[in-house]
């Protein structure tokens, strides 16, 4: 990628979400509280890391931004208030915003149905992965 | 409104609450109010006034008033309540030997915007509600209230009593986005030519006559250093043009972070310099750069210039905020 | 005999003891230039400087006035700087309001080891004045031509 | 007592049991829940990019109709708070925020988060009050050990939920308490049940709700009680073994006599 | 108009090369009030300091001015020789023109030029010069030390020994602090207690100490030298001077269930306690929240077991008086409550438990008398998981921003002895990064990892869950990338530290100042560490940032040396150059005083001649020249003019503006 390109995509990220990577200590302490941790190549303290160093396509190319649970436990623990689960989402949305790029379509929901499943999990489920 | 003053200030001058009671009393003209002491019941039967016209803030003559034996009653409305909480926050006025009757008020007028709306040779004025009843050479004519209403008190800070024994009427509240600022702002989009210009034409008005500096509650101080020949800037009569501009430049900041806005500065000047402008220069960039702060507005709050906190703003800010370059 | 027109500006610097007097002694030790027109006034700390000196300074016939303390955090009686910097901030803001050049007053903070720093900061405010020409405005603030 | 109530979406749905035992227990205890007359879908999701505005605006028309209406507003459902309550704060504090969903909703007064948005259980907590509840109770639980299954939604970020202490609530708990019936006290009481991604990801989501139960069970809890349907359902539905789980409302109303 | 006399230094050519200084004299010579003028190669030489003493005598001079190198190279040079002149070493100016003039310029004519400038400025200063004195304050040749942990200790120790009385406050029944609940201290691995209790015992023995055990400090008034104390002595309900320390009451009491604080809440104590075997003093204290006499008159076990008498249950809090020269704070620190950090179980399982704790569950005075055992079960823990930085450089609200300092090391401690004591324990420790500067620190750690086996992991702890009876761990290994998961048998957190919750009242009391952590602040950072800018405050152990025991006992001794420096002197000589309010024009506002950072002006209602012959009462300042510092604030603050600042008075500086500007 370009080295402009990928400044602006930084920018980007960081406007969307309103995160300062700066302030991370790196202490892992995201990480280490993550419930998703092993279904995510990267993981919350690289988003912040990455996103420090301006290295957002591997974070768009990556699977841990479908898997984040929006739990806010990383957000809730981290001793710098760096909101790592913000930065997870902006990344996301960086994906989603380009043209085709929806990651649930509606013709999939029929599969998901169960006669339990409430409303919330389709209405979040297409809140986060579409837009 | 004046009767129920009157009515009070004899109840409680006859009741022994207090000795004297600090009100207004006409002057040269009927709309030329002027602070007076009364003593007896016949003196406020006959000279007490309470009209549009008592825009004097009595607070500053508490200073003295207090010091004497006795207790004084003063009645102030609330732009006057903030000058007398800022008095206490000093020291100068000595609180137990004062009773405060706190008086609503929705605006005091102005002559000079009664003469320009066209009243010419007024003898009296009355006022009835919103409206204005002249009494002029020509016969009887009105005109709204609003209209007649002095410049300060359309951009009143706040219609709140914030310190009294006891009150009549109904106060109102802090007025958010009075508008006072408005002026100010002007000037700071203004460039700085602009800006010289405008103040090169108020400021080659004034006469050093001292009115604005003998009216203001927040110059109190027991010499003024404008006076004191070991102060190095005592000025009798001015030696140059420069050290009048000093003259306002150093009582506003004096008076920075002291003074409660109450607009008497400029009320009281012949020249109608607007040396409120000055004033509120000072609050509005303390508001911006250190927090709002209203002096006056309470007893503890730390006066901004004698106060810091370490994240301060540079004094470089001046050079990077605001105005136009020339 | 040569005459010299340019102008020349007259530049008083307040510093105070313990970092900046100290700090200007030490860009003498290391023999960095700065111009003469600089005549620096010891005081103990920047929050011994009455906003009236300045004003004083200017209706005597300076062109510039700058004021040198220690850096926030460091002052020798703690927290001096702090209210100075706020008199200052404010002070010149009045002094920009009334359409007195920016230029004329700075605050600068330097530590008594920033002997560089003190020459480059009186080089850069000479020059900065000396663009300004004569401080005229606060002399004819009140003569309406 | 009268607040605006907010059901939401799935209380309508597929969570009626939640939305039924609020109404009766609500009656029993004298609270009166007034129904939004408008209210519209939350969005099940707090929008956290600064940039997006469209997202918020069902809930700042449900928030300004409850400012109209001179009520606090109430939800029960999780999610609902969580969103509704986040996005209050936005309107309090974010300044373009505020700007420009004024903007687009063209209110008849703009909106700066003046309502002051409730979970039933801070009803039950700060309005009603427990000790008030506890000597309502017609049925105690007595003997019975609950575990309370907080979740994510209503404790984070704490800083913009101010509901409990994040770490160590104990709202649940003392809840509990004044039904009657023994809390059970678990670590993962407040860790992630996984339910949003169980259409994306369900190992996962099962991976998590197992460890909820695991961890309640270990501690000695009979059953779970939760506010959030989705993670009655997770946890119900995904989590291996069979935990009853109970919205708290229904034991509320158990406990009130009125179910 | 005073006779000044002006001596122009060549510094041999550091001036002359550049500065035409028979020029420069010349030029002074003829300013008004100058009768002499002279140059010389070396004014601070003996000759030229003897030439400036006899023209003082010569010429009558009433003012001096020296063009030489920066007053802050031989200011006090000239003022003694003026001095030894007969003249007022006050009315001594220096104008620099070598730093700030002949070493900046080339030029000769420009230096010359602003070389006259800078003399005729301080020439027009000198004229407003007034002779000052320095003014004296006695002493009072007693210090006060608040707090009696180590540095409490060790300050009082090193002062009596210098043959000053000195009294420790501590709020405690016994002196110590945090050291006695200590096991063993890095890096020497030495035993707390065998270093620790000598030294109390020390100072309950040495004459010149007084022990206020039990006790606070009530009120404080005065300044440096002057200080004047109230010490509430609580009632510990039990006659010191009479009780023996035999311990029978504290067997006998009914009262059981009391949480023993020594142990941490690990185990109970009796109503009736001696908090450890070696507490000085060693007297017996009730504890009025839970004896069962006190709170309901029924009970007296320990009046009828105690053969000494010495039970009081109609004890009184004792107010004492007295006066101190100096005062030494020393209130030492707590760790943080782990209330916002139930991520790590610490409220939910007994064998989550702090760093302190687990000293106490080490030591053999301890709970498990030195075994370490799980507080849940007794068992024998065989895996440990110990988590750094918990609530340390944190700026979430329940943490704190800094480093607390301690916790590598002691964490490195408890891990060494733990491998070293049970071989067969698995030790893990999480941290973000080793912080172990200092004297064989390092060494330490590394021999932690290298010989003892440690598993150093760089990542934090995210999650603790209590379940069959472990601690299942979840914490990130940022080398590896990877989230990893321990059973845990215990879970130990280091928990930063705070300054004891006492610390903001008595920086209050004494006009100290804090950070925004509450730590007391140094006069300065790097140059004055051990005192507080408040003149005879000074600062001791944590009190002032975090510190291990080394660095601690450093600091006490450096602050004792201060106060020893300060005490030996039978009067304080102030610095003439202070603030005076001149009351004739003073308000009495309180803004001057609002700016002091010294606290060195109060007022008071004078009287004052009024018109016609009345009297008037009028608040006014004054400001104690013993406590002032000459900073200059309150001149500036001071709306009137009423405050000057001698030395450096405005009229003063007005004058060299004016002769700068001329």
């Amino acid at each position: 990628m370009q080295k402009n390109q990928e400044l602006e995509l930084t920018a980007t990220i960081k406007r969307i979400s309103g995160v300062n990577p700066r302030l991370c200590m790196k202490c892992g302490k995201c990480s280490a509280t993550c419930p998703a941790f092993d279904e995510m190549d990267y993981h919350p303290h690289q988003f912040v890391d990455l996103v420090d160093k301006g290295q957002i396509e591997k974070l768009m190319n990556s699977k841990g931004i479908w898997n984040c649970l929006s739990c806010f436990a990383c957000l809730e623990r981290c001793p710098r208030m760096v909101e790592p689960a913000k930065l997870i989402e902006a990344v996301r949305l960086a994906v989603i915003r380009q043209q085709g790029q929806n990651h649930l379509k509606p013709e999939q929901i029929p599969d998901f149905l169960d006669e339990n499943l409430p409303q919330q999990a389709i209405t979040s489920a297409f809140r986060k992965y579409a837009k | 409104m004046q009767e129920l003053i009157k009515a009070k200030a004899i109840e409680l001058l006859e009741n022994g609450t207090v000795d004297r009671v600090l009100g207004w009393k006409t002057g040269e003209f009927f709309y030329d109010l002027t602070p007076a002491v009364f003593t007896s019941r016949e003196e406020i039967e006959k000279d007490f006034v309470y009209s549009v016209f008592s825009g004097a803030n009595l607070s500053k003559y508490l200073v003295k008033e207090s010091r004497k034996d006795g207790k004084v009653a003063a009645f102030l409305k609330p732009c006057d309540t903030y000058s007398f909480n800022q008095l206490l926050k000093e020291h100068r006025i000595w609180r137990d030997h004062v009773h405060v009757v706190g008086i609503a008020c929705d605006g005091m007028c102005d002559m000079e915007k009664i003469r320009a709306y066209g009243a010419k040779g007024v003898l009296s004025v009355e006022r009835d509600g919103d409206t204005l009843k002249l009494e002029t050479l020509y016969g009887p004519m009105t005109m709204n209230k609003a209209d007649a209403e002095a410049e300060r008190c359309i951009c009143c800070k706040s219609r709140k009593l914030v310190a009294y024994d006891e009150k009549i009427g109904e106060d109102g509240d802090v007025i958010e986005n009075s508008g006072r600022f408005d002026m100010v702002a002007k000037l700071e989009a203004m460039t700085p030519d602009e800006r010289y210009a405008f103040w090169q034409g108020e400021l080659s008005k004034c006469i050093r006559c001292n009115a604005c500096r003998n009216v203001c509650p927040a110059c109190t101080c027991e010499k003024c250093v404008f006076d004191n020949p070991k102060s190095g800037i005592a000025q009798k009569a001015a030696v140059n043009s420069f050290e009048e501009s000093m003259y306002h430049i150093i009582r506003a900041f004096h008076v920075a972070s002291r003074c409660t806005d109450c607009g008497e500065c400029s009320r009281v000047c012949p020249q109608n310099i607007p040396l409120h402008l000055l004033n509120r220069k000072f609050i509005k960039d303390i508001n911006e750069l250190y927090g709002e702060y209203q002096s006056g507005a309470d007893l503890e709050t730390r006066p901004p210039l004698m106060n810091f906190t370490q994240e301060d703003c540079e004094p470089s800010v001046v050079y990077e905020r605001g105005g136009k370059q020339a | 005999m040569q005459v010299n027109n340019e102008f020349k500006p007259t530049i008083v610097a307040f510093c105070c003891n313990w970092c900046s007097y100290a700090g200007a002694d030490l860009s003498g030790t290391n023999r960095l230039n700065y111009p003469a027109n600089v005549k620096i006034i010891r005081v103990p700390c920047s929050c011994r400087v009455n906003p009236m000196f300045i004003l004083r300074a200017f209706q005597r016939g300076a062109d510039g006035v700058i004021i040198c303390g220690c850096h926030p955090g460091d002052c020798h009686y703690t927290t001096g700087n702090y209210y100075a910097r706020r008199r200052m901030t404010l002070l010149f803001s009045m002094l920009d309001y009334l359409g007195i050049e920016k230029g004329r007053t700075r605050v600068e903070w330097v530590s008594a080891a920033e002997g560089a720093k003190f020459a480059a900061t009186m080089n850069e405010f000479v020059e900065t004045v000396t663009k300004l020409g004569e401080n005229k405005r606060l002399e004819d603030l009140r003569c309406k031509n | 007592m009268v607040f605006s109530y907010f059901p939401g979406c799935t209380l309508k749905t597929k969570a009626k049991d939640l939305d039924l035992y609020t109404r009766k227990s609500a009656e029993a205890l004298g609270i009166t829940l007034e129904e939004l007359p408008d209210w519209q879908c939350c969005g099940a999701v707090y929008p956290q990019a600064k940039d997006e505005i469209a997202t918020k605006l069902s809930s700042i028309r449900s928030l300004a109709s409850a400012r109209d209406l001179g009520y606090s507003l109430v939800t029960v459902c999780s999610a609902c708070h969580h969103v509704i309550k986040r996005v209050n704060h936005d309107m309090q504090t974010d300044e373009d925020i505020v700007l420009r969903a004024n903007n687009y909703l063209q209110l008849d007064t703009p909106y700066h988060g003046e309502t002051k948005v409730l979970h039933y259980l801070e009803v039950l907590r700060d309005e009603l009050g427990f000790d008030e509840l506890a000597k309502r109770v017609k049925n105690p639980l007595t003997g019975r050990k609950i575990g309370a299954y907080y979740g994510c939604l209503l404790l984070r970020p704490s800083g913009e939920m101010q509901f409990d202490n994040p770490e160590k609530p104990t709202i649940l708990e003392d809840f509990i308490r004044a039904i009657g019936a023994e809390p059970v006290i678990y670590a993962n009481r407040n860790e992630c049940c996984g339910g949003y991604i169980t259409l994306e990801n369900k190992p996962l989501a099962v991976k998590k709700a197992s460890a909820v139960t695991a961890s309640a069970k270990a501690n000695g809890a009979e059953c779970l009680i939760t506010a959030c349907p989705l993670c009655l359902y997770n946890l119900k539905e995904n989590a291996e073994g069979d935990m009853p789980v109970y919205y708290f409302t229904e034991l509320l109303a158990e406990a009130l006599g009125v179910k | 108009m005073q006779r000044i006399g002006v001596f122009v230094c060549w510094c041999g050519t550091n001036i002359a090369a550049t500065v035409d200084v028979k020029a420069v004299a010349e030029a002074l010579g003829k300013e008004p009030g100058v009768v002499f003028a002279t140059d010389y190669q070396y004014m601070c030489s003996q000759a030229g300091q003897d030439m400036i003493r006899d023209a003082i005598q010569e010429h009558n001079l009433g003012g001096v001015v020296i063009c030489s190198c920066s007053p802050r190279m031989h200011e006090t040079t000239f003022r003694k020789t003026a001095e030894k002149a007969g003249l007022n070493p006050y009315m001594v100016e220096i104008a620099n023109i070598r730093e700030q003039c002949s070493w900046i310029h080339k030029d000769m004519p420009t230096a010359t030029e602003k070389a006259i400038i800078l003399g005729r400025a301080a020439i027009a200063k000198v004229h407003l010069n007034a002779p000052l004195t320095a003014g004296e304050s006695p002493v009072t040749k007693r210090a006060l030390v608040i707090g009696g942990g180590i540095a409490g200790i060790q300050t009082a120790l090193d002062i009596a020994d210098a043959g000053f009385p000195v009294d420790i406050v501590e709020k405690k029944p016994t002196i110590g602090g945090k050291m006695t609940q200590i096991d063993k201290t890095f890096p020497t691995l030495d035993c707390a207690a065998c270093i620790l209790t000598p030294k109390m015992v020390e100072a309950a023995q040495n004459e010149n100490i007084r022990i206020f055990s039990y006790s606070e400090v009530d009120s404080v008034k005065g300044f440096v030298g002057n200080f004047h104390a109230t010490i509430r002595r609580k009632a510990r309900y039990v006659k010191e001077d009479v009780c023996t320390g035999c311990g029978l009451c504290t067997e006998k009491c009914p009262q059981k269930k009391v949480p023993n604080e020594f142990n941490l809440g690990l185990d109970n104590r009796r109503a009736i306690y001696i908090p450890f075997a070696q507490a000085v003093p060693k007297v017996a204290t009730i504890d009025p929240n839970y004896c069962t006499m006190l709170k309901s008159g029924k009970c007296g076990v320990c009046a009828k077991v105690c053969t000494a008498g010495a039970i009081d249950y109609k004890q009184k809090d004792e107010l004492i008086e007295e006066d101190y020269g100096a005062i030494v704070v020393a209130t030492g620190f707590n760790p943080i409550k782990l209330d916002h950090y139930d991520e790590y179980a610490y409220s939910q399982s007994p064998d989550v438990v702090t760093s302190l704790e687990f000293e106490r569950l080490m030591n053999a005075a301890g709970p498990t008398a030195g075994t370490l055992l799980r507080p849940s079960d007794g068992e024998h823990p065989h895996t440990l998981v110990f988590v750094q930085c918990v609530g340390s450089r944190e700026t979430r609200d329940c943490g704190k921003p800094y480093c607390s300092k301690i916790c590598c090391m002691y964490t490195a401690k408890h891990a060494m002895l733990c491998r070293e004591k049970y071989p067969d324990t698995e030790v893990y420790v999480f941290y973000i990064d080793v912080r172990t500067p200092g004297k064989n620190f390092d060494e330490f750690y590394r021999r932690a990892v290298e010989e003892y086996g440690v598993h150093y992991i760089k990542g934090m702890v995210g999650k603790v869950v209590p379940e069959n009876g472990k601690l299942k761990v979840q914490a990130s290994d940022l080398l590896s990338n990877e989230q990893i998961h321990i059973d845990a048998d215990m879970v130990i957190l280091a928990a930063a530290i705070e300054p004891d919750e006492s610390a903001r009242s008595i920086a209050t009391m004494l006009t100290a100042s804090m950070d925004t952590n509450d730590f007391f602040t140094e006069a300065h950072p790097k140059l004055r560490p051990v005192e507080s800018p408040t003149a005879g405050i000074f600062l001791s152990g944590v009190c002032q940032g975090p510190k291990d025991i080394p660095e601690t006992v450093a600091q006490a001794g450096a602050a004792a040396s201060k106060v020893i420096g300060l005490l030996a002197k039978d009067h304080l000589m102030c610095n003439p150059c202070v603030a005076e309010a001149n009351e004739l024009m003073c308000n009495g506002c309180s803004s001057c005083e609002k700016v002091c950072p010294y606290g060195a002006i109060t007022y008071s209602d004078k009287e004052f001649p009024g018109p016609n012959r009345t009297r008037v009462l009028r608040r006014v300042a004054s400001v104690n020249p013993a406590v002032c510092q000459g900073c200059g604030a309150c001149t500036v603050a001071c709306p009137s003019g009423a405050m000057d600042l001698k030395g450096f008075s405005t009229s003063q500086i007005m004058a060299e503006v004016d002769a700068i500007c001329k």
